[in-house]
């Protein structure tokens, strides 16, 4: 299985990519320790994640073809 | 994005339909242009139900931030999300507010200069008073729930993302 | 009333001299047209310095009394009275909002059809909040204080004063 | 001494005329007597006065020159 996580505003800056594929991860909180792997420096910032365009509040199982955002506050307007 | 047509021009057939339409033109390369205004704008005389129209305009200022000015902002978004979130506030303004004909957004993406438009945004209804208070309730849904981020660019090219979601 | 120029793009030499300027075009007889509305909105990317604008626009409804549909309507006013308290609106809002860079309002004489515009306020502000409530005030202001009279003129010709003020 | 009366919306309808002179008032209830006997149907509607563009609400002396203006409830916008 696979899903595509996306990086949004500040956060495609640090990573230095809008979007990467992650193979092998079962749930959120699987994807995001591989993420903090990758890309230690999100740790420092303040993000929002959804799943296919909604905003999660707990740790929901992925399965293939998820797309995984990685949010910082809006500032849309 | 596609090249922008004016969604109250056309026939809306349905709620759906009217919303689907609007959230094709919502996003626009660049400034909201003072054509596209225009072309709402003008369709708004074929609604002869609507006593008033409240428009918001939101123009990028030249702020000086610690002694640099502002030339542009840069305005990126998760355009899936964006649609869908708006469909959800057009929605929500249409049920709370009765009197509402129609409700219309236009925002950037990409380069905005300072002194240019980033978002545009148009309620018509029967009567002024639910116009204005629906127009003011969309602009805060706006800014709340849409994933939108602006990176306001300065003169010497620096850049700084506004609230950078620093924890 | 005189043929419109925009206050906006003359160079505002001091509060006072604005709201003369404003006053001298706020009265247009006949519709509130596209053209003025669209020379009031260019103007705006000049001012570096606001974030927001706010936009009323008020539209002749085709309303149906008794049977019978509104083609139109004529407005009558009290000219001197009406620049009188207008600037009386306008020192108000600034007084209040201490964000709102302008405050413009035009208001029909005359006949304006139904799905034309009669009244048109343009409130600038450094930011969102205060120039959606400052044009929310000045549009009620204008309700209750401008001495405007409208006589709803019908398909047939008959017409019939809006609140004829019978006692 | 003479004082221009302006009548408005439905006023002007009734009197006929958007503008009338009258001399010799004192104040403006005279003022307002002289009306009644040129226009008797005024009684039945409601309005404000005003006298160089102030609404009042007490009964002020007339000078020469003055405006009187008889306005129905406003209805702009």
């Amino acid at each position: 299985m696979q899903v595509r996580v996306l990086f949004f505003g500040v956060l495609a800056e640090i990573t230095k990519t809008n979007s990467k594929l992650y193979g092998d991860v079962n749930s959120v909180s699987h994807l995001r320790s591989k993420i903090f792997d990758d890309f230690p420096e999100i740790v420092h910032y303040n993000y929002r994640i959804s799943v296919n365009n909604e905003i999660i509040s707990d740790d929901p199982i992925l399965k293939d073809g998820d797309e995984v955002a990685f949010m910082p506050p809006f500032s849309g307007g | 994005m596609r090249s922008h047509s004016c969604p109250l021009s056309a026939a809306v057939k349905n709620l759906s339909d009217y919303i689907t339409e609007m959230l094709k033109n919502m996003l626009v390369a660049g400034p909201v242009t003072h054509k596209i205004i225009a072309e709402y704008l003008s369709a708004l005389s074929a609604r002869k139900d609507s006593g008033g129209h409240s428009v918001f305009l939101g123009q990028v200022r030249a702020d000086v931030v610690a002694g640099k000015t502002v030339k542009a902002i840069e305005y990126s978004a998760y355009e899936n999300m964006v649609t869908a979130e708006a469909a959800v506030i057009i929605e929500t303004i249409l049920a709370r507010f009765g009197d509402v004909r129609s409700v219309d957004i236009v925002h950037s993406v990409g380069i905005v200069m300072a002194g240019e438009i980033s978002l545009f945004v148009l309620v018509s209804a029967g009567h002024r008073r639910q116009a204005i208070d629906a127009c003011s309730k969309t602009v805060e849904l706006i800014k709340e729930k849409l994933p939108v981020w602006k990176k306001e660019i300065f003169e010497d090219n620096s850049h700084e993302w506004k609230q950078p979601g620093l924890a």
